[in-house]
């Protein structure tokens, strides 16, 4: 019950989805290997200074990690606030952030965090009782991410040394400690006054607040006694200012960035992405997300009980068409019901476009007509466009379909009550481990399959063994035989791997979008 | 009452200094189905301390008429092209809206036939008398408040200290008339413009008006134009009358002349039209047909088609003023045909 | 009531002969409404194109000969969806205008002409109902009832008819005590003949008049409602859906937004002239020659 | 004041008619009862056949009431009214309907007693047709036949009031009043509002129409010489009550009320002189909802004394039928007689 309050209203915010932990053995032999100095990876030399204005959709609502769980403040957060641990520049690995070092028990029962010295913003240093009470708060069972913690103790091994103690093996720590909402802040300063903390907070990320206009911009200015320094000794942040400017409205972000008003934007309109494309001064990124659009549909809901019914709305659904007309070409058809994380499964076949199959489908089913609701977000131009399309296809296979446009609120709270037959929508990954989206969506035992209702107990029982498998051959192999059967089950018509598109000014270095969602502001430079 | 005998004498001859004198007056009123000669070459004469009756039935000019000397038509449509209003020598038609607006406020007065209407409902009664002699004298709060109270006092309101606090919706009529006589009384205009002033009033509150209205006159002198429908009103009132018919002055005298020796077909239609309260006719002599439509007059006398003495030359033969006795004028062709 | 209405715009437009006294303004609203709801009814012939069929390789193509307002985004030709989207936003208009309208006028003449109770617990009614921004009421009411054009209709009716009762109470007022209600009584007619047959006529005018402009404005709150994705869904043609699935696309692919608005403007314009000039003449035949 | 006669075409005795203030939804929330104003207060009189009765009075007075009352538009809250010895319940719209086959009323304002969306044809149609005077294919005829009585041309039937004239609009409203063939009229100030060369033919026409017609008048007016001209009995009302009745040249050549004979002092004459003399009677009528004791005419009357504020007068006979409800009627006759009677006939 709390479990669901809390993914409820992770979900109403509708943007991020669900974050999600785990790193996996592979990470901790592999990836982590790396030290934390990346930084130096732009060949060309960098240029220090100027004023980066950034424009973006949503505004940061709370500026305290455990608070919050939306678009806007994440992206704020990141540049703010440092974790023990943090995701690397692609987002598919882990590196040191304030924990310089760390070691696992063999059994993967007792963690040792070494605190790197640190200091906070206001130049007060990074302590230990500022490590544990930023995780006690993190990990509050009542907060809104309290729930992707497993159980545990937390002490401190004198004073640079945090010990976490498991009472069962939790492979994902290190990715849940790595969350935003992990981040370490300033125990006294919070305590004095936590409403002034959500506009001022003091953390010990690369920069630090300068203002917050609620509802028009937040300023941001590096912060001088960040841990880290570039190799000429110089601070890590390359800029002197960056303005986050809130702008909802698209196509007013996009002729800010044409007119120079603004050096980055992010989420471009694909429609328009091929103009920014075409525009010499401008780039235009795009780069792997762990996002997958689908529609999401109830098991239990006639006639999506039938899984021949399920199969032949993949069937009969047109993802090149989609994949055109909806997403200009950006992005990849899926071949499962997951988003590309950490042990994607290359070989599952997909289910290609086949209209006449879909009604045969339809027809072995013995349909009868049961007109089914297909729920869009209304405003969400291409979750309607995709909606019509899939109509088309859907309609000429012999099923009804009726589409009704929804508040994004009433229609995450209908699927979330399973009082609803289909979805247009779609699921992120804050972190970058396969084990929590797969598991939340086909497990039935956790968010009954994400409200659809989907039983399937070998799925189940791969899932749970691939969580506690320590050998990531062993791991892929368990992902791929789930991913292979929740999806040719007809577990969700997914539509597209879509990436992440930003555009910015050629001048703009060393911006890259990170798989889970943010960037890196502190590697950006203005080449001018 | 205390009537100087000389002065009423004086005026009887009608020899009193003229303080208003319309000639030539034409108004016009261009409408989409054509245009309205409202007024058509009027000429009338008001002199002081006398009143002039306009009688006429609806649809004559005669508030027109009124409204031009104010010049408060509402222009488009309506317009005048021609004539002169002389007031003590100057011609309102020439002077600016400026002057004009102070001559409105303070040496012509107009006070119209429904109170309800000139008095605004949410207003207590006694600001609104004070209201233009703060505005066209300048007198401050007290002072207008005192003479406002004087003013409803000479017009016959009883404790007026508390009644000027009320509102018009708690006035009586006749009340409110009186309200309205006081406004237009206040600072002593030199000229009345009083438009069916006493129409909407019963018998006995219109009795009470008048004597009013003589009264004042007989204290301060002013000249005034009564414009009515109602010849015996006009009788008992007036000292010259002008009869007015289609936009146009049918016959003017003083009133006896005119009562007793009617140089004019039409105003002895009026006259036998109106049952008597001293006796009982068996008959009426109604004029026959109906007021003519203003926009298609013919070029001649706009009764001929009513007139029992008319001639075929009669509505082909445009009419003027022409006089038939002492101060006594018809714009008949045949005034001697009357009575005949 | 109807017969009623439509004898009275009948009478309005004086249709015996007399449509070239027209005034310029109603010749064109009505020129202009003409030929929409002519387009509308014969859309099947009209239209060159389903309206809902979405050909991939048509997409975003801009006005041309084969597709005269263009296609959209999905590959549908445009200009046969504006046409079918006559259908929708015209009958949608009418019903949620029209229907409001009879409830309305006839609880406002009863309370005006009997009085009483009846009245005073209307008149709190209205006053209430009137208290609340109309939109904000609307939006509420679909929020509870979910989109759709069943539920617009119930909702803008719960909303729109107190203003016609509203208006159609204060006329009777006026006309109640005319001395021909009056007469109508000393002649021993039923209460019901006196309302709707000597009254009726001469209180609808303003509601009339109203109409026209309400009409616009409910035109304009459904293409609202369904920009908001509250009103008409997908993949039906109605103009305010389709002006806010092109609104992404108005700088590549400015038509998909732009004629669909164009149309709803026209239609607007069209309606307001229609209203200018009944008030006109309605208003005419109530002025006294000066 | 007088029994009912078998003559009588109208009788009415003792007759109340109340009205009720408006109430707020407060008052009516609360249960409390409306003021109630009596605009006809215990009136008596009866009407002759052929006979046309002038009812005369100050605004307020409640004459227009009482002509209301006799077609049973307003309930009687006391007394009775009968119409050829039937009675008028105003509760009764059955009995009522056919009663009205034989008493119809015409309106003061010939600008709001026609229906303004209704052509004078079927204004006309209309009343013939609701109560089948004539066969559905004789109502053309009979319209024109209507029009016709009341001296208009047939093709007027075409036309909208808007077309009109007042006086044409008058006539059309006699006509409908007479559609139904009634014998008894009630014409509630039929001229007032028309300019006095039409207000004549109407007055001519109204006196042709009777006596062809052989109608019975109730005639509601407020100016005495239209009064004078058309009735061949009179009542004064003063306050909902009668004050003076009785043949119109009696009261006109003795008026034995001090009221009447203020307003007949009031009314201007035709007499080229300018006046001297001060208002007849002063003050306005009192409101209904604050009468004034014992004679209700007491504080505008000259004559009032102590008596007349304490007890309300009786009704005193002055022969033939005349009453005048005066503690000093017959003072009252005799100063009229000595001072402006020679004067006034």
């Amino acid at each position: 019950m709390r479990l669901f309050h809390e993914t409820e209203r992770c979900l109403k915010s509708g943007a991020r989805g669900i974050a999600v932990l785990a790193a996996g053995a592979l990470l901790a032999t592999g990836l982590l290997a790396a030290t934390a100095a990346t930084h130096d990876a732009d060949a060309e030399e960098a240029k220090r200074g100027g004023v980066l204005r950034f424009a973006l959709p949503e505004e940061p609502l709370n500026l305290t990690g455990f608070k919050i769980s939306d678009n806007g403040s994440i992206w704020a957060i990141e540049q703010i606030c440092d974790s023990l641990i943090e995701p690397d520049d692609s987002g598919y690995g882990l590196r040191p952030a304030l924990a310089e070092s760390w070691t696992i028990s063999d059994d993967g029962m007792v963690y040792e965090f070494k605190l790197r010295e640190a200091k906070f913003s206001s130049g007060d240093p990074v302590t230990i009782d500022d490590v544990l009470f930023s995780l006690d708060q993190a990990a509050d069972p009542e907060g809104y991410l309290g729930f992707v913690f497993p159980a545990m103790t937390r002490e401190a091994v004198g004073e640079h040394v945090l010990r976490i103690t498991l009472t069962e093996p939790f492979t994902p720590l290190l990715s849940v400690v790595s969350l935003f909402a992990a981040g370490i802040i300033s125990k006294n300063v919070y305590e004095a006054d936590p409403e002034q903390f959500g506009v001022a907070p003091v953390c010990a990320g690369p920069f630090k607040v300068e203002s917050y206009e609620r509802g028009s911009k937040l300023v941001l200015l590096p912060n001088e006694h960040y841990w880290d320094r570039r190799a000429d000794g110089g601070p890590a942040a390359y800029l002197d200012r960056i303005e986050m400017l809130y702008v909802p409205e698209t196509n007013v972000r996009m002729l800010g960035l044409k007119g120079g008003d603004y050096d980055v934007v992010n989420v471009v309109p694909l429609n328009q992405a091929k103009s920014v494309e075409a525009d010499p001064n401008l780039t235009l990124e795009v780069s792997p997300s762990f996002r997958l659009d689908y529609v999401y549909l109830n098991h239990e809901a006639a006639p999506l009980d039938d899984k021949r019914i399920r199969l032949a709305l993949n069937y009969a659904a047109n993802r090149e068409a989609i994949l055109k007309v909806v997403y200009f070409g950006y992005g990849t058809i899926p071949n499962s019901y997951m988003p590309i994380i950490n042990y994607h499964c290359d070989t599952v076949a997909l289910i290609p476009y086949d209209p006449a199959k879909a009604k045969a489908l339809v027809e072995e089913a013995g349909y009868d007509g049961t007109a089914i609701e297909v729920m869009v977000p209304s405003g969400d131009a291409p979750a309607r466009q995709a909606a019509q399309v899939l109509q088309q296809g859907w309609e000429a296979a012999g099923l009804t379909i009726e589409i009704v446009e929804l508040d994004v609120g009433t229609a995450y709270g209908r699927t979330e009550e399973g009082d609803f037959q289909a979805f247009v929508s779609y699921i992120t990954s804050d972190t970058n481990d396969q084990d929590f989206l797969a598991s939340i969506q086909a497990d039935y035992n956790v968010f009954n399959s994400f409200f659809s209702a989907y039983k399937n107990e070998d799925v189940v029982q791969w899932l749970v063994q691939a969580r506690q498998a320590s050998d990531p051959a062993v791991r892929a192999e368990l992902y791929c035989k789930a991913q292979q059967q929740t999806y040719g089950d007809g577990y969700s018509v997914p539509l597209n791997f879509k990436p992440f598109v930003n555009a910015y000014a050629n001048y703009v270095k060393g911006f890259h979008n990170s798989v889970t969602g943010p960037w890196w502001l502190k590697d950006v430079w203005l080449d001018k | 009452m205390g009537t100087d005998a000389a002065r009423t004498a004086s005026r009887r001859a009608g020899s009193g200094e003229v303080v208003l004198e319309v000639s030539g007056l034409v108004t016009e009123f261009r409408l989409a189905h054509g245009t309205i000669r409202a007024n058509a070459d009027v000429f009338l004469r008001v002199r002081k301390g006398a009143t002039l009756g306009v009688v006429g039935e609806s649809g004559s000019g005669k508030s027109v008429l009124c409204r031009a000397i104010l010049r408060l038509i509402p222009s488009p449509p309506g317009f005048v092209t021609a004539g002169r209003v002389l007031f003590e020598g100057r011609d309102l038609l020439t002077l600016s809206e400026r002057q004009m607006r102070r001559v409105r406020g303070t040496q012509i007065k107009m006070v119209f036939q429904n109170p309800m209407t000139s008095l605004n409902p949410v207003w207590p009664i006694g600001d609104q008398i004070t209201e233009g002699l703060r505005v066209h004298y300048g007198l401050g709060r007290a002072a207008a408040r005192r003479q406002g109270i004087e003013l409803l006092r000479q017009v016959g309101i009883p404790s007026p200290e508390a009644r000027a606090r009320e509102y018009p919706f708690q006035w009586s009529g006749g009340m409110l008339q009186r309200a309205v006589v006081a406004m237009a009384m206040a600072g002593e205009p030199k000229l009345l413009l009083a438009d069916e002033l006493t129409t909407a009033l019963d018998v006995t509150i219109q009795d009470q008006i008048l004597a009013l209205l003589l009264e004042i006159q007989e204290r301060t002198g002013m000249a005034m134009v009564l414009v009515s429908h109602d010849m015996a009103v006009v009788a008992e009132t007036c000292d010259e009358v002008a009869v007015m018919y289609a936009g146009q002055i049918m016959e003017t005298a003083p009133t006896k002349a005119l009562f007793n020796d009617p140089k004019h077909p039409y105003t002895v239609g009026l006259m036998n039209s109106i049952p008597s309260v001293e006796r009982r006719d068996d008959r009426l002599l109604p004029i026959p047909g109906q007021p003519p439509d203003l926009t298609r007059l013919n070029p001649g006398c706009p009764f001929a088609a009513r007139c029992s003495h008319a001639s075929p030359d009669c509505a082909e033969t445009p009419v003027a003023l022409r006089e038939v006795g002492p101060a006594h004028h018809s714009a008949c062709l045949y005034p001697e045909r009357i009575g005949a | 009531m109807t017969a009623l209405t439509a004898r009275s715009i009948s009478a309005a437009f004086a249709v015996r002969g007399e449509i070239g006294r027209w005034s310029v303004t109603m010749k064109v609203g009505v020129s202009i409404v003409g030929l929409i709801v002519l387009a509308g009814i014969f859309a099947p012939v009209v239209a060159p194109y389903n309206p809902y069929f979405q050909d991939y390789d048509q997409v975003l193509l801009p006005p041309s000969w084969d597709h005269l307002f263009g296609t959209d985004m999905v590959g549908r030709d445009l200009f046969s969806r504006v046409i079918y989207g006559i259908r929708i936003d015209l009958t949608v208009g009418f019903i949620i205008t029209y229907v409001p309208m009879i409830y309305g006028v006839a609880l406002g003449a009863l309370a005006g002409y009997f009085g009483g109770t009846f009245d005073v617990v209307l008149m709190r009614v209205l006053d209430t109902a009137i208290a609340f921004p109309f939109l904000v009421l609307i939006i509420v009411i679909i929020a509870i009832l979910g989109p759709g054009v069943h539920n617009i209709y119930i909702a803008v009716f719960l909303v729109a008819w107190t203003m016609y009762a509203r208006l159609a109470r204060a006329e009777m007022l006026v006309e109640r005590n005319k001395d021909y209600m009056l007469a109508a009584r000393t002649l021993g007619y039923p209460t019901s003949r006196i309302i709707f047959r000597h009254a009726l006529p001469n209180i609808i005018n303003s509601s009339i008049v109203f109409s026209m402009a309400d009409f616009v404005l409910n035109v304009l709150l459904l293409s609202g409602l369904s920009f908001l994705g509250l009103g008409v869904q997908p993949p039906e043609p109605e103009w305010g859906a389709m002006v806010a699935e092109g609104r992404d696309f108005i700088f590549d692919a400015w038509w998909i937004c732009t004629l669909p608005g164009l149309a709803i403007v026209l239609t607007g314009t069209g309606l307001s002239l229609i209203g200018d000039g009944l008030s006109q003449r309605l208003g005419q035949r109530h002025q006294t020659i000066l | 004041m007088t029994r009912a006669a078998p003559a009588a075409v109208v009788a009415v005795e003792d007759l109340v008619v109340e009205f009720r203030a408006s109430r707020s939804i407060a008052a009516l929330l609360r249960g409390i009862s409306a003021r109630r104003l009596r605009a006809v207060d215990g009136v008596s009189f009866t009407i002759a056949r052929h006979e046309t009765l002038g009812l005369v009075g100050e605004s307020g007075s409640g004459k227009t009431t009482l002509g209301r009352a006799l077609l049973g538009l307003y309930r009687a809250s006391e007394g009775r009214i009968t119409f050829e010895g039937a009675p008028i319940r105003a509760q009764k719209t059955r009995e009522l309907r056919a009663l009205r086959q034989h008493m119809q009323m015409v309106f003061q304002d010939p600008y709001s007693s026609l229906n303004p969306r209704m052509t004078v044809g079927q204004t006309l149609g209309e009343v013939l047709r609701f109560h089948a005077v004539c066969a559905k294919s004789e109502v053309v005829a009979e319209v024109a036949k209507l029009l016709e009585l009341v001296g208009l041309s047939a093709d007027m039937a075409a036309r909208y009031p808007s077309a009109l004239s007042g006086g044409q609009r008058q006539r059309v409203g006699l006509a409908r009043a007479l559609a139904v063939r009634p014998n008894f009229l009630v014409l509630d100030e039929p001229v007032a509002a028309l300019d006095v060369s039409i207000q004549a033919q109407i007055l001519n026409l109204l006196q042709d129409l009777r006596d062809e017609l052989g109608l019975t008048i109730l005639f509601i007016a407020h100016e005495l010489s239209v009064v004078r001209h058309m009735s061949t009995r009179l009542a004064v009302m003063y306050l909902g009550k009668i004050v003076e009745i009785g043949a119109a040249d009696a009261i006109f050549s003795a008026p034995s009320h001090p009221y009447t004979q203020g307003l007949m002092k009031a009314v201007p004459r035709l007499i080229p002189e300018r006046r001297h003399r001060e208002a007849v009677l002063k003050g306005d009528v009192p409101s209904p909802l604050a009468v004034p004791s014992g004679c209700r005419f007491h504080p505008r009357c000259p004559m009032a004394r102590d008596l007349c504020r304490a007890e309300t007068p009786p009704v005193v006979a002055l022969g033939d039928g005349h009453e005048a409800a005066c503690h000093f009627a017959e003072e009252a006759a005799r100063t009229w007689a000595a001072t402006s009677g020679g004067a006034t006939v």
